[in-house]
């Protein structure tokens, strides 16, 4: 078990890091479909070196520690994943300014904080066909299950299971954001990258929290 | 893939070390910010101009800067809008007294770069001023997206505004030059083979033997519709159709014609699409005042072509004749 | 077949129409005999050069022809030289008192058509000289064959004569500067694809997804070896080591470097053999004063480059460095 | 039976051109394994000019009717094939100047003239692997035949016969003359493009002689 908010700040963001890292070629191939294919490149190029850099960033809290994570995405990662993730980032870290230990309640803070950048920087909603359409229902479950007493395996789990059904279900969605939304009626019948990457990420992040 | 690369991940790197090289007196290669830059540059008595983009789409923009056009260029990853970083610091290093412009073709990801780094140049007192160009009529602009896609006619832009500010011209003036030539053009593109990024290594969508992507992106995003292959001839009067249907026409009226090459289509076919366009033009009352046939805005090594009309007016016509000189060039 | 084609018997009239309606001013297209010609021309004041060869190749040799290069190009059909009979007319068309200079890439069929319209044209008093490029190393000169083929080194002559005769060089003069810088240019290829001839519609050549030929043609005729494809280094290093091998080198000279594209590799992957090529010259002690990257003689849509190193001396730099005015261009 | 010299001349001619037009794509595949793929185009564009302007060449004597070919194909065909067939076209009239009617021994001096022509115009010799490793042994067997007393029929079956096995046989030669020289030995292994069209040539002329 993690012993600090930090460490398991730090665990988190490592999951997603490595996450990204892994999982280049697929998230591509997603964005290949209506996008430009470049999706997995460029979140696989910018928490590539967030791990590099990993040693040297200041652990102080867990609000410093997830700024310093978000400058390095917003400044380094390329097309719009980079404002994108990284004003999540941004947002999170602005969430929980000054805590030492976090709560599940701040997690979730964290979590809508975030929700909230994405939307104001993309100028996307939810149903849009964005990774919003992934994180905001994983975000509404974990809130629940917290809410509801169970514990944070648990909570992550249904999180992950209920981003994964979200993310299948953009598949249906025409997109009214970002590249897709070019192709009009021809963005129905492929997930979002985004949304699928959101529901891969948890995924990961369930399965490794209980070794953990 | 059959292409001539390396590592995937230096694609870019290596791209612009070789046009550094290739232009050793007249263009300076900054690697942190995969930064291309006149070696003259920034100059105070001029505006600075800068583009950024994703890469791929070369000679835009890194091989379009030099005297008359770009004071730099600012690239991403192969499709990928460039960091935020990359902008800021670029337009740090551009700075001018007489200001900085940049411009962006019209998608999300650079609209948000060039948007938060014009903000925090901003705020450290640097004057400067964003122009977006959105001159593809493939895709409908409507409430629900993010409008029109800036393509191959950021030529048009770039050169205008490029020979503006080498006349001495200040931001406001070359903002109003920009969004006029900006709103007088007009792309469509046609694709007849898939592009392969380099990172992928395979080709970004299928298409098959006989069929053609009609109102295809820049990055290989679909466009209009799958349509079957047919003849030059009918391929181009598909294009011109829906580029002069867009604005409102008069016989009598000037147009800048480009036949812009996507990367694996050789000039001998541009030539073929150019001569069509341009009788066609003529049975339609419209004079060609100014030709371009080459490649200008590609996308890696598709196969296809795109077709973009400027209307003229003498002040662009005027600045479109002024001289400049780039890296993309043949002597 | 891929290509924007309507009937590929008219892929060349159809071409050069095009290229007369986008230079107006400047060419005139002659259909008769596949001809364009500046529109000024011929110059009772200069030597009229001309230069023939099969199609496929452009830009070279009809997107060459203006002010500083070419008074007119001569093309046969896609890969065919030119018949007779056109390069014939050609030649008593642009007939100059200061004679005619003829510009042939070595080749079999090329030679034939040149030599019998010289022996027609000097019959009917028209002073005209010939001479033949082949800079190409890949195929090595034995008495069973009929020498060195002329490939992309060929710019460099008509650039380097083109100078010279605009500046009011006679014919021997001409013939001199022409064979010197032919004789001081070396170049070689590699194809990663085949190209696809109109007329055939089909690769002129089969090649596994993983191989490259060595030394390939510009009308794909092999070359020394298939080889399997490897990084880009490797193969600009390849290309390196044949031309630099094949004449004597010292620390110290100065070359022209060219990194041409073959018609269907994009121009960025061009810059990377160019950055590799350039340090590797430097670490030769080879200093490059002049570059060139680009497209200057493709062969079709065949993906692949070739590299081609002038020596340089101050006669040859400044005949490059002169201006040219050409339908080639950007602005 | 035709019935004077100028037209059986113009009925072979006939053929040639034909047989050209008809298999241009057939001889464009075999000119594209070492060559580049024109030999075909270049034929079928040149003859297909002879077969337009048809009825206006002169016919007045079969010389003067085969210089008219002869300046057509020289002037009109592109490549190594416009000269060398022009040339051969050119000697074969030359070599009948005045006649009116043509003897056997009169075709073989034409066939003989036509084979100097395209020695000379190409620099080349029986071995280099050109059209003249089926034409000369073609002519030969033509030759032995007529002074053998055959008839023109068998004579051109045989020579036709000859030729094929003359072309056939060009596929161990390693060419050195012409484009596919430059390849050295990967010349080895396929026919000479010209060879096989002269036995093309012969095999349909056979052919039809029998039906004229
Ligand atoms: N306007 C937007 N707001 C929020 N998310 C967006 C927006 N546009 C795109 N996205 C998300 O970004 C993903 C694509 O990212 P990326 O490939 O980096 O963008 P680009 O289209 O610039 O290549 C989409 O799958 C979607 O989830
Ligand atoms: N020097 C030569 N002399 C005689 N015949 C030749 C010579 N070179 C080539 N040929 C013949 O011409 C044929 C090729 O013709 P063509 O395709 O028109 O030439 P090119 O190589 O110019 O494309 C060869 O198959 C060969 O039979
Ligand atoms: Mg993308
Ligand atoms: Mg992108
Ligand atoms: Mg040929
Ligand atoms: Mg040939």
């Amino acid at each position: 078990m993690i012993s600090s908010s930090v460490s398991i700040t730090a665990f988190v963001v490592h999951s997603i890091a490595q996450t990204a890292v892994d999982k280049e070629r697929e998230f591509g191939d997603l964005d290949a479909v209506v996008g430009d294919g470049d999706f997995g490149f460029s979140l696989a190029r910018g928490f590539e070196i967030v791990l590099q850099e990993w040693d040297a960033l200041d652990r102080s809290t867990p609000s410093v520690f997830l700024q310093k994570v978000a400058l390095v995405i917003a400044g380094r990662i390329g097309g719009t994943s980079g404002p994108i993730w990284g004003t999540a980032f941004l947002r999170a870290a602005a969430a929980v300014k000054d805590k030492e230990q976090l709560t599940g309640a701040d997690v979730v803070a964290m979590l809508r904080a975030a929700i909230e950048g994405i939307k104001m920087r993309g100028k996307a909603d939810l149903g849009d066909k964005t990774l919003l359409d992934a994180l905001v229902p994983a975000t509404d479950a974990l809130e629940a299950e917290l809410i509801a007493g169970t514990d944070a395996q648990r909570a992550l789990e249904r999180a992950a299971v209920v981003a994964r059904a979200s993310a299948d279900a953009t598949t249906s969605m025409q997109a009214r954001r970002g590249r897709a939304s070019y192709t009009g009626e021809r963005s129905i019948g492929s997930p979002d990258p985004g949304a699928v990457a959101v529901a891969v990420i948890l995924e990961r992040l369930a399965a490794e929290w209980s070794l953990s | 893939m059959k292409k001539f690369v390396n590592d995937p991940k230096q694609y870019v790197p290596e791209m612009l070390k070789g046009i550094a090289l290739a232009n050793p007196d007249k263009l300076r290669y900054v690697p942190e910010y995969n930064l291309i830059m006149r070696a003259d540059g920034p100059n105070p008595n001029k505006v600075s101009i800068i583009q950024g983009s994703g890469s791929g789409h070369e000679p835009a923009h890194v091989m379009t800067v030099g005297r008359g056009m770009l004071d730099a260029a600012c690239p991403g990853d192969v499709f990928a809008a460039p960091p935020m970083d990359y902008v800021y610091e670029t337009t740090k290093l551009m700075a001018s007294p007489k200001g900085v412009l940049l411009l962006v073709n019209n998608y999300t990801g650079d609209r948000m770069a060039f948007e938060m780094a014009q903000e925090m140049s901003a705020a450290e007192g640097i004057n400067v001023k964003t122009l977006f160009i959105d001159d593809d009529v493939a895709v409908q602009d409507s409430t629900y997206t993010v409008g029109r896609r800036g393509v191959a006619g950021n030529f048009f832009v770039m050169k205008a505004v490029g020979a503006a500010s080498e006349a001495g011209a200040d931001l406001d003036e070359l903002i109003r030059i920009g969004e006029k030539v900006d709103s007088v053009t007009r792309t469509m593109g046609i694709a007849l083979t898939s592009c392969t990024p380099p990172a992928k290594g395979s080709p970004l969508f299928e298409i098959g033997d006989d069929e053609i992507e009609v109102g295809v992106g820049i990055h290989g995003e679909p466009g209009r519709r799958r349509a079957k292959l047919t003849t030059a001839d009918e391929m181009t009067d598909e294009l011109l159709d829906a580029v002069v249907g867009d604005l409102p026409y008069r016989a009598g009226d000037r147009v800048a014609l480009m036949i812009n090459g996507l990367g694996g289509t050789p000039i001998s076919e541009l030539y073929i699409l150019y001569g069509r366009a341009h009788e066609q033009l003529r049975q339609r009352g419209i004079e060609v005042g100014r030709s371009y046939v080459g490649e200008y805005c590609t996308s890696l090594d598709m196969a296809g072509a795109s077709l973009t009309l400027v209307k003229l007016d003498d002040e662009i016509e005027r600045l479109l004749e002024a001289p400049a000189e780039i890296a993309a060039r043949v002597f």
